[in-house]
């Protein structure tokens, strides 16, 4: 576990003990903003770079099939769970479990960052991967809420446009498709900023994310012991499930467990954005605190290592 | 200077959710308004903070407009079904604006 | 749709000491508000323009509530003694809040 | 407590404007205020998003102030020839503030 | 036309593409702004260690009166041709002409940029002749105002004070004169963010202008064909000029393209802001429309590579 | 005076220049708030991987006994020369007197840059020594209006906590712990942005320290010469003791003149944001305006050559 040390966690636990005291500090929200949109250029960029070298592999159809199949799937396993174990109404557990099915750039990078550390850094497809992982749990979302809880649903024709248009699923893609165009060497002159200072503005995002989980946790209303418990347990087992299919795919140690930690990753910018839009009702006080303030810190302090030693132990 | 009398309405809601009022006060016939930030606040839902990690789903923004009183009405009306399901806080009170002569 | 009448009120407060105008306003028994940010501004001290290098002590920020006039003149009664030591300026007014049925 | 009677006036003006909007003021004699930001909105020249990268000349700011009824006639009316010119949006209303007795 | 594969111009065409696309990826006003502070930092410190380095040259001087002349006599040709041909009264004529006389400090860093790329560097002069280049259009443009449309001219006597001390001429003059005088080893510590650092930025910069250009293209309400039609004519006639004007005086390849940029590019921070301010009637939503999301697309995406083939042709 | 050209200062100036000239030149407040919290990061974390490579040494902790003896004597000196020299009530002297019992941590990070370039480095603890002076002159400013002017302290228990959780305190002592667990090692991957760009962008943080420094001192109604005077005649004694203290340790040259720096330097971030809360009726006006606009321009441009020269001197 020397990952805990690695001055990204050491930022992220700052932030969270700050907040926990009660500490003032905090991040003026343009920088949070800038900080975010920042992560994706740079991951965005990263991955178009790495295809356009390595080229359009067997292995990456696979994973994306993989990937949407997760995305497809993991929301309607968390919907049921959600009902019954949590007792949550059909729209709060349709809001839910789309967060579920959808990823989590910032818990990504992490593991990428990780992964990278012991020798095991992922392919860079899975960038990709990624990017098609952010949408289709909403529309699986969506369809659940249409099934059981038919007169909540926005009855509007723009969601799903809109949700493909979320800023963030089109900076990533975008930027990938950058990447993808100008290749290793076009991007050597805008590297000092979109690599060498990638993990240093890491840290600060992670500061603030630390600041942010901990107040929303500090202020949160609507937890119940239940849903904290499904909050780590949907990442273990939607984990698990990503480094087996990962594994049995026969992708290497650390791409097996980056599908892993993208399966159980949680949404907390497209999806959140996407789910006031089309469930207004559904509580975002819930999903928000449920992906934010317990997945996010799980994944990033226990889940990482855990899915690779898990792969590792598999493989 | 011409003073006319008209309502100030004020409607509290989060930010993902701007573009569907605005879609309501156009119906409304509501041609002017102007978009204010803010910092956090508190109410039934708990107390939040605008903290822009969480694409705007956490972030509110007040949209206040100067209308006629009969066009408050109706954006009122209209504004109506969806408060409750968009979490809306809606407040409006007398005001006067000015026009030159 | 339901409307009734409110108060509004705005405090005009220094960032530092917004936490004892909100500890206040709890005890009046405020319990929904909404802060919204400024960028400067000038009143009996002179000038001043947000910088955010001085750890917010040279920042205002507004509480902007609607309550009921009983909540209003409690809150307003337990902002007395605080007024001219923090320096507050707190103006109120007349409003409806809209419900929905 | 004591509480005056007071105008709150709202302008709405075009950040490179602002210090001509604050020389008239002072003239007017306001010499209380507090300035807010906005994020954007739609009139009869169109919708604008607050972008900052034009130099401000496409932001508004709305200069708040409460003052007396005498100073606020006083204000609207110097303000009446730069409404049209200045593409100025101007609204009043009734309200009280507070003072320590 | 490889210049339109390169980062920067790609960003550019991302933004824009969002935003036609109704994506609501933005950023924090903020953000754009410190952008804006910082590549005018950068550039002005770049021009002014150049300068500390190769000296003041007949050249210099010479390019000078020549940014000087565009200056002056630019807005003067657009005047009338807007007043004739677009049909727009003597207020939002001179407006929009001042704005042409004047230049894009961004237009030139990417013009540079594409210009070093092709080994055609302009001398760091330029950037000298970028600083005066600013401010003398507003003074004509108001000079036009105040001929042909009298009483609409604010009767301040600080304008001319607030236009020479407007945040982004004070800045880009003042970088200037600090690069001058810390030299090529002084600016060594601090090369890593206004060096090292630019090209990176510069493409978050123009990724927002790319959004920021097509959202106001498409919330405009007042552009006619003809003026659509001007925003693309004037910048192919002015940067003509400019580019022979800079090849009668002897300038090499890079720096005669570079007053050709500077002649064709529109201003769009520093005289905006002062139109508002010295006349108030005219209509910001033309002037801003016109140089920021007519000409400045096309002098980035086209014009620039015209004007340098132009002097190739010439030379 | 070399210094003085430096691109730091020559910012710093560039940015009062501009203020008092009226240039609408200014920087978005969110920026200022993020170079701010960069800056104490950066800070921290040097610190914090210095002393992890040369360990806690005796020097450490006579430095340390020295900072805090300094932060607790400085305020009582200063309160009373407030009340009797500048005539200010208790309350106010107490505030003020509590400032300069603090430190600035620019100042110091501008002192810090000067010394390294001159040859001198100050010693990694010192950052150690800075973080312990935050403090403990609120503590004793607190004390000392309690003492002379009891009815206006405002009677809150939380008042310690707050002041101990203040973000800058925070922030800058979180960071040192986490320089000090990486280490040299694990600091390699974030010193790109840590380490690398910290003099570009204290470049920048002083130019907006100009604009805010110069225009505070525009914009105040409060200061009297006595006053003014006491701003320049502060710095000086505190920096003396200070600079003769850490001689009489025996510290090197370098470290002796940081802990003059420490001593002479006013704080502007953490102590005012106390006083607002503990001390309400103090007049922010003036205990920012003597620290921000005299005291720190001061000693950036005057004070820490002098306070080096005279350690020069004696050594
Ligand atoms: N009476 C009120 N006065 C001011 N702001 C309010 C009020 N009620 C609600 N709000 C704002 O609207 C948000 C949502 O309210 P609620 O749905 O009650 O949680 C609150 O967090 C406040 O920011
Ligand atoms: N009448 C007023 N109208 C609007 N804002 C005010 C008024 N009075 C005070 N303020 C705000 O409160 C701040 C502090 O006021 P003062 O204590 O008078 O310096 C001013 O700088 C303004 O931002
Ligand atoms: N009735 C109104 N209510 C709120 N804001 C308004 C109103 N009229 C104008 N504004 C604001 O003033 C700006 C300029 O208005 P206009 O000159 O009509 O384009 C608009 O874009 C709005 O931001
Ligand atoms: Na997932
Ligand atoms: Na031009
Ligand atoms: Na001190």
């Amino acid at each position: 576990m020397e990952s805990l040390l690695s001055p990204v966690i050491l930022f992220f636990i700052l932030g969270a003990l700050a907040a926990f005291a009660r500490s003032d500090l905090s991040f003026p929200e343009p920088l949070s903003k800038t900080l975010s949109l920042y992560l994706m250029c740079a991951i965005g960029l990263k991955g178009g770079v790495l295809v356009s070298e390595n080229g359009f592999s067997s292995d990456l159809i696979a994973a994306s099939a993989a990937g949407l199949f997760l995305s497809c799937i993991i929301p309607v396993g968390a919907f049921f769970i959600l009902r019954m174990f949590a007792k949550l109404d059909a729209t709060n557990a349709a809001a839910v479990a789309a967060h579920y099915g959808s990823v989590s750039v910032v818990t990504f990078i992490a593991g990428n960052q990780i992964l990278t550390d012991v020798g095991s850094a992922p392919a860079g497809y899975m960038i990709a991967v990624l990017a098609l992982m952010e949408t289709p749990a909403i529309i699986v979302g969506l369809f659940l809420a249409r099934r059981y809880a038919a007169d909540d649903v926005q009855q509007n024709n723009d969601l799903v446009r809109e949700t493909l248009l979320n800023g963030s699923v089109v900076l990533l893609a975008g930027s990938f498709f950058i990447g993808l165009i100008v290749g290793k060497d076009g991007f050597i002159p805008i590297s000092p900023v979109f690599e060498t200072g990638f993990t240093g503005l890491l840290c600060l995002f992670l500061l603030d994310m630390g600041l942010v989980a901990a107040r929303r946790l500090r202020n949160s209303r609507t937890l119940t012991f239940r849903l904290v418990f499904l909050g780590v347990a949907f990442p273990v087992i939607n984990g698990t499930i990503g480094c087996l299919i990962g594994v049995m795919l026969g992708l290497d140690a650390g791409t097996a467990t980056a599908l892993g930690i993208l399966g159980a990753s949680a949404s907390y910018i497209a999806v959140p954005a996407a789910m006031r839009l089309a469930l207004p009702k559904a509580d975002p006080g819930l999903y928000l605190t449920m992906s934010l303030a317990i997945t996010f810190p799980f994944n990033i302090m226990v889940g990482i290592p855990l899915y690779y030693n898990l792969v590792k132990l598999v493989v | 200077m011409i003073e006319r009398n008209s309502r100030r309405i004020e409607v509290f809601v989060d930010q993902p959710l701007l573009r569907r009022i605005r879609d309501v006060a156009a119906e409304a016939g509501v041609v002017e308004y102007t978009i204010l930030p803010t910092l956090g606040g508190q109410g039934e839902r708990g107390r939040w903070h605008d903290d822009q990690v969480t694409g705007g789903a956490g972030s509110k923004v007040i949209l206040l407009t100067y209308v006629s009183e009969e066009i408050a009405v109706k954006f009122l009306e209209l504004l109506q079904p969806l408060m409750e399901e968009y979490g809306l806080f809606v407040a409006s009170s007398n005001s006067e604006i000015t026009y030159e002569e």
